[in-house]
């Protein structure tokens, strides 16, 4: 048994209500408790602010794409070396870091739980692997299946509940914990070159819309009882207009679950363009908002963008075809047979294009003019919007508008034309970033009922300690204080035990995966559907036999179990 | 007993549907598999256990002097040298990269004088791939350049590419069109539809001349680049243009030549500029069974996929500096440990002569030619066959090896896990207590 | 005579690569196939022994004829054979020039060595059990 | 001021020695220098004799000379910004790195990667450089973007790689692919070389000898009278395989065809 006593801890913890209250969390055994013996070791935090550790819900940090960016960046790799010291190993990269990188950036920031964006489920073996080397945060895997031939063939039947039994019997075989959808259908026409423009155009050969995949599989994905609701990155990612399919496609949503979000849709910030061309591109921030506060069935996160050089790498093969078009620099694309396809490029976002400024603006907006911090998070669809070392500069922005307006005073002079960053006036207090970054994460990913996301009895002990005290600071005028301290805890508390101590990692640590496994009655299990099992050993290279994610690359699972109802 | 759904061992198209007949504890029967990787089940040649040359002959020493004189060989080095890899899982290669960050080592795989040039290529302009059922399901144009599927990949045509029926492709011999260019007409020239017979070291010039075709820029080219005429390359141009689908796929005949890796970033471009007209995808013929997997691993614990240089306690990478063959034939390193591979038998020999002046440890299953150069060999398992791992195809699909015989050896995973430890116990690596 | 050498996998060479000490491998890995008609200019029948020397250094080998090789060109299948012939220059990339090798080839007496022969020529002490 | 290091006989003397920090400014300084030989730290003074004469007011008036074998060390001069460094024989891999300011003369050959990413200041070589002479790093698209680096003897392969700005001139032969990827600046061959500028899109090449397996996506476009001694090359234009704007002016050239 451990114990653990963290006194003088200046607490926000929205699921529980509480807001800046100073108190004392005990921890037994990596779990928060009501209270420990004499015995346990202290921790006085100091009145700094104490938050349930960090969650991102929409990270590229593990899997084919994310190392291929490191593969093809030895130059990315070199900005940003450390050497190997203490228990840390040596560590490499600056917007695609190696999985230590990753791991120990993370954790100094006060994260604690991290989900993939996008995982092939034919190669979750190899993300898998690299959670394994991601030791400090537990994980989680979206798994693709926006171009997923039985997952279409289904859709195209209107055969919910077949769909339903595809994602079940995957996400069990490959240990996946969500439903994600890249540019549904945009990733099969990409197979030939092609791709969809919105939710109406037909996908080659299948015959089926990006609208008809998105219901089918919202609907499925309830049928199946998942913890998260469909993770969707829109179809028409980053071209100027494109705010209107983002608002076409939320307006497809049903409002199915009580308890969260029946849509996530992701890194909004790259849906929200106006105009039509990079001439005339603005911000739709305004219109996509008004949809998002009308519908309680979403949630979004925000893809903030921020200036400077970073990787783009998605799903959405594609969109990054149009983007090395645009960029010219290097381009890799990685298309996965009968599921998905994904692209990488590196890019550089400057304050002298007047197309990233409003990029920049809309991120900003969005998550100014979402009412309701829980349907916004915060993210940067890291690295694809930033590095996520950058949070805490966003942070920074959201709690300043002194901040924001020295910014935009660097920036291209005609951003305001295409914006209304400037106007806007409200500033989020410390409670809207608890929510942005931890709270809202767990509620809207489902994992706060295996205690992700907050401090009340009975969560996992995860804990960031910010050495800052939010009764002495004014983030409005001293944003830079607020930056520094959520660069860097005092303290980051894993399962019960300090994994971080100002910005350095003190012990080696292993995480847990966090995967989710439907239970289906037997006749919807795909394993023993003739046809299903025909059409796997006809089309895959891979025997179905040897695709399953085997149990030896879940060293802790963290099984979310339900009952399917088909 | 018939096993079915086996992984074959051998090379990088890692067939997943071998059906093998155990019995006894010996691999009896071995169907689906090629030539080469029936062979390799059913290949003897074990070592009993770990050996060291002596002035007497060559004498037997337990495991734990095994692991004892190799982590004091690779504490007391200066600049010891980590290679091989290609055989064995990802697992034990993570390991190894890890025993190199301990002990400020350099750590390379039988990748750079593979498919390293790829790599460099790939790090200048990217690398539109795809998995090898995107090939299979829809390929109508595919070109082989400077590989010889059929001696290096034998089940690649039928699995893959000409044989191969696929969902967009039902006769997919007659609706497919298979170009081979190389500098001799090879097997698998004999079957393709259209031969480019290149001069040697003439790729280069060929893919620049196919790009500024596809640019539709032709009027320069003169009647003839490197032995093609220009005819052939304008059919060549419109073919590729046309094609539905098109897969390039290339080996050491453009990753060996010379030039090296530009030839493989010109190929790359040339897909890139085809992808302007149609789909098109590159794929290296990588040849081990795992070598990808180190590259994978290599990439994902130090940021870089081979040749990765710890001694500054951080990781440097520089091929042609940090390399292996560089290295030996630099005479720079002061300890070489060797795992899955065999460098005595496929490095030039000059960079082989410096592996008789130091101390060298080879964990390996079988007596090979760097064995002549051990100070210490350890026999292991082998992946695949008596011990399980993962494993990634030369298309990046990540695939789980199986264990199917038990003869008693450790993985090589778990001799490295040992001298790991060992040797993190000698450094003193303990878990900090915060204060 | 000169000829341009380049070395590749063959299957003989990948069937026996496992057991590279046995005899299959040695003939595998030690045939040099030249054109019939450089074979003819250089006097030489199938079977022959040639002394090869490249910028490596020297060794013996078996010719044996292929009419699909470029004039002037000689193959050797990947192994300690081709090696013992090939420099160590990478030009600054890490891989050596296996595919282009200049060698001189005469007629010789003899047959290859074995590789056992081979890797103690550069100080190594072969196994024996 | 003037510091001169004599490198003192080493116990294993092919192991590479790391010495970034040998540039003029760090010994005006005075500061206690390491270097790494192999994965070990040492002393500047265990691996040289060290000599010092004089004082400096600024870096500028720094020469360093380096004496004995220092073909194993690499680095010299990275990050250099002012004053000089002698080498007096041969010189490791990736002298003068990145160096903005100042003169490193080498009265031997250097080894490859010298004046890797040179930003400024000046290279001169009395023998011969290895491959990668003022190129770029692995997976950068800049190499070399200012400064001069001056070799008379020969360079080895794929020199000038990259180069982005500044001017590269070899006295002797290039090896294969010089100015390969070259975006801007000037190379000057004055020997021969085999297949230069291979998909460049700015900057000139003028090589003055001969150019084997010349390439066939270069547009000839004019001739001209070069320098003094009016030497008439072919003027090209390419390379036509991307969308080069480059210029590569050739004496004598053929084709591989």
């Amino acid at each position: 048994m451990t114990e653990l006593l963290l006194r003088n801890a200046c607490v926000i913890d929205p699921l529980n209500r509480v807001n800046g209250d100073v108190m004392d969390i005990a921890i037994r055994d990596g779990w928060i408790v009501e209270s420990v013996g004499n015995g346990a070791e202290v921790i006085d935090a100091r009145g700094f602010l104490t938050l349930p550790g960090g969650i991102d819900s929409h990270t590229h940090i593990c899997g084919t794409k994310v190392n291929f960016g490191r593969y093809m960046m030895p130059e990315d790799m070199r900005a940003g070396r450390t050497i190997r010291k203490g228990v840390m190993h040596a560590t490499s990269g600056y917007s695609v870091p190696t999985t230590y990188g990753n791991s120990y950036r993370y954790s100094a920031m006060g994260y604690t739980s991290i989900l993939e964006g996008a995982m092939a489920p034919l190669e979750a073996r190899h993300t898998h692997e690299e959670f394994s080397a991601t030791p400090l945060q537990d994980t989680m895997a979206n798994t693709l299946f926006d171009g997923n031939w039985p997952v279409m063939e289904a859709v195209k039947e209107k055969d919910v509940k077949r769909a339903a039994a595809i994602v079940a019997w995957t996400l069990a075989a490959v240990k996946g914990f969500a439903v994600k959808l890249t540019n549904p259908g945009g990733t099969e026409a990409w197979g030939w070159g092609k791709n969809v423009t919105c939710i109406r155009d037909p996908v080659p050969h299948f015959e089926v819309t990006p609208a008809e995949i998105i219901e089918t599989l919202i609907r499925a994905n309830e049928l199946l009882r998942l913890p998260h609701s469909v993770h969707l990155h829109c179809n028409n990612l980053g071209a100027p207009g494109n705010y209107q399919c983002t608002i076409g496609t939320f307006d497809l949503v049903p409002d199915l679950n009580k308890e969260r979000q029946s849509l996530y849709a992701t890194h909004v910030q790259f849906h929200a363009y106006g105009g039509t061309s990079w001439k005339d591109i603005n911000s739709k921030a305004e219109p996509v908002a008004y949809s998002v506060n009308r519908k309680p069935q979403i949630v979004i996160d925000m893809g903030q963008m921020m200036f400077g050089k970073t990787t783009t790498m998605t799903a959405d093969g594609p969109m990054e075809w149009n983007l090395y078009r645009l960029h010219h620099n290097k381009w890799s694309n990685h298309d996965v047979e009968l599921e998905t396809t994904s692209g990488i490029i590196p890019v550089y976002y400057s304050k002298k294009s007047l197309v990233n400024c409003v990029m920049w603006a809309i991120g900003l907006e969005l998550a100014l003019l979402v009412k309701d911090p829980w349907q916004c998070l915060l993210a940067t669809d890291n690295p694809n919007g930033a590095p996520f070392v950058r949070y805490p500069e966003i942070i920074g922005l959201l709690m300043s508008k002194r901040y924001r307006d020295e910014e935009f005073r660097t920036i291209h002079p005609d951003t305001g034309k295409r914006v209304i960053l400037d106007t806007l006036d409200r500033e989020l207090g410390w409670h809207d970033i608890a929510v942005m970054t931890r709270a809202g994460q767990a509620k809207a990913l489902g994992i706060a009922k295996i205690g992700k996301g907050h401090l009340g009895v009975g969560a996992e002990a995860d804990i960031a300690v910010y050495p800052i005290r939010i009764r002495d600071t004014d983030p409005s005028r001293d944003y830079a204080a607020v930056v520094s301290a959520f660069q860097r805890t005092a303290w980051t508390i894993k399962r019960g035990r300090v994994v971080c101590r100002d910005g350095d990692v003190v012990v080696e640590g292993t995480n847990r995966t966090i995967w989710a496994n439907s239970r289906v009655p037997e006749a919807f299990d795909m394993g023993r559907d003739p046809e299903f099992v025909k059409k796997f050993d006809r089309y895959y290279t891979v025997r179905m036999a040897n695709y399953p994610v085997q149990d030896a690359y879940i060293p802790r699972s963290g099984c979310i179990e339900s009952e399917a109802v088909l | 007993m018939l096993l079915k759904d086996v992984v074959c061992p051998y090379c990088a198209c890692l067939c997943d549907d071998l059906d093998v007949t155990v019995e006894g504890n010996r691999v009896t029967g071995v169907d689906n598999a090629c030539d080469l990787g029936a062979h390799k089940f059913q290949a003897g040649n074990r070592l009993p256990g770990p050996v060291r040359p002596t002035e007497k002959g060559w004498d037997r020493v337990s495991r734990e002097e095994a692991i004892g004189f190799t982590v004091d060989m690779l504490l007391s080095a200066d600049r010891p040298l980590i290679y091989g890899w290609s055989t064995t899982s990802v697992e034990a290669q993570s390991l190894g990269i890890h025993i190199a960050e301990e002990i400020g080592g350099v750590v390379d795989a039988t990748t750079s004088v593979c498919h390293g040039p790829s790599i460099l290529a790939i790090q200048e302009v990217g690398h539109p791939g795809c998995t090898l059922g995107q090939v299979k399901n829809r390929a109508d144009v595919v070109i082989y350049w400077g590989c010889n599927p059929i001696e290096a990949h034998p089940r690649h045509l039928s699995r893959y590419t000409m044989y191969s029926d696929g969902f967009f492709l039902e006769n997919a011999f007659k609706e497919r069109t298979l170009i081979v260019a190389d500098i001799r007409p090879t097997e698998s020239a004999n079957v393709a539809d259209e031969f480019v017979h290149l001069k040697r070291g003439g790729d280069y010039a060929v893919l620049s001349a196919l790009r500024a075709i596809v640019r539709g820029k032709t009027g320069s080219i003169p009647s003839h680049v490197a032995g093609v005429s220009r005819a052939q390359l304008l059919r060549i141009g419109e073919v590729c243009k046309n094609a539905k689908y098109g897969a390039f796929f290339f080996g050491m005949g453009l990753t060996q030549t010379v030039g090296k890796y530009k030839n493989i970033r010109n190929a790359i471009e040339l897909v890139d500029e085809l992808n302007r007209h149609t789909k098109w995808t590159l794929t290296p013929m990588r040849g081990h069974f795992n070598v990808y997997g180190f590259n994978e691993v290599c990439t994902w614990v130090t940021g870089y996929p081979y040749a990765v240089d710890f001694s500054r306690g951080m990781a440097f990478y520089n091929p042609g500096e940090t390399t292996a063959v560089d290295i030996l034939a630099r005479k720079e390193c002061d300890a070489c440990l060797v795992v899955a591979s065999d460098p005595a038998a496929h490095f030039p020999r000059a960079a082989v002569e410096h592996l008789a002046e130091i101390p060298v440890v080879q964990i390996d299953p079988v007596v090979n030619a760097t064995t002549a150069f051990c100070d210490l060999q350890i026999p292991v398992a082998v992946t695949g066959i008596d011990a399980e791992g993962t494993a990634y195809r030369m298309d990046g699909v990540p695939i789980r090896a199986k264990k199917i015989l038990d003869l008693g050896y450790p993985a090589d995973s778990e001799i490295l896990r040992e001298v790991y430890q060992q040797i993190r116990d000698r450094k003193k690596v303990r878990e900090v207590k915060p204060v | 005579m000169r000829f341009m050498l380049f070395s590749g996998r063959t299957i003989r060479q990948g069937n026996a690569v496992e057991s590279k000490l046995s005899p299959e491998y040695r003939d595998a890995t030690s045939v040099l196939s030249m054109t019939p008609f450089d074979m003819m200019e250089a006097g030489l029948d199938e079977g022959d022994a040639v002394l090869v020397s490249g910028p490596g250094g020297q060794v013996v080998l078996t010719v044996k004829a292929d009419e699909h090789l470029p004039a002037g060109h000689v193959f050797l299948p990947y192994g300690p054979y081709a090696n013992h012939l090939t420099p160590t220059e990478t030009h600054a990339t890490g891989m050596p020039d296996y595919k282009a090798i200049p060698v001189e080839v005469e007629p010789a007496e003899g047959k290859p060595v074995t590789v056992w022969e081979l890797m103690r020529d550069l100080g190594g002490v072969p196994h024996a059990p | 001021m003037r510091v001169i290091l004599t490198a003192k006989p080493r116990k294993k003397p092919l192991i590479p020695v790391e010495a970034e920090t040998i540039i003029p400014r760090h010994f005006r300084q005075g500061r206690d220098l390491t270097v790494w030989e192999g994965n070990r730290e040492r002393s500047l003074r265990d691996i040289f004799d060290v000599m010092v004469e004089r004082t400096a007011a600024a870096a500028e008036e720094v020469e360093v000379i380096l004496r004995g074998d220092v073909s194993r060390f690499k680095r010299v001069g990275e990050y250099m910004d002012a004053g000089k460094i002698t080498i007096e024989g041969d010189i490791g891999m990736h002298c003068g790195n990145f160096m903005t300011g100042g003169t490193i003369e080498i009265h031997g050959n250097a080894d490859g990667w010298l004046g890797r990413e040179m930003r400024g200041g000046r290279i001169l070589c009395h023998g011969n450089a290895g491959h990668y002479a003022g190129s770029g790093y692995r997976g950068e698209k800049f190499g070399m973007k200012g400064g001069t680096l001056e070799i008379l003897g020969n360079a080895g392969d794929f020199a000038a790689e990259y180069l982005a700005g500044g001017e590269v001139i070899i006295h002797g032969n290039a090896g294969d692919l010089p100015g390969v990827e070259m975006v801007n600046g000037t190379l000057t061959i004055h020997g021969n070389c085999s297949r230069p500028c291979g998909n460049m899109t700015g900057g000139t090449c003028t090589v003055l000898g001969t150019v084997r397996g010349m390439l066939p996506t270069f547009r000839k476009n004019s001739t001209l009278l070069h320098g003094s001694d009016k030497i008439p090359l072919t003027v090209f234009e390419g390379d036509i395989a991307n969308r080069g704007k480059g210029i590569l002016q050739v004496r004598e050239y053929s084709y591989d065809d």
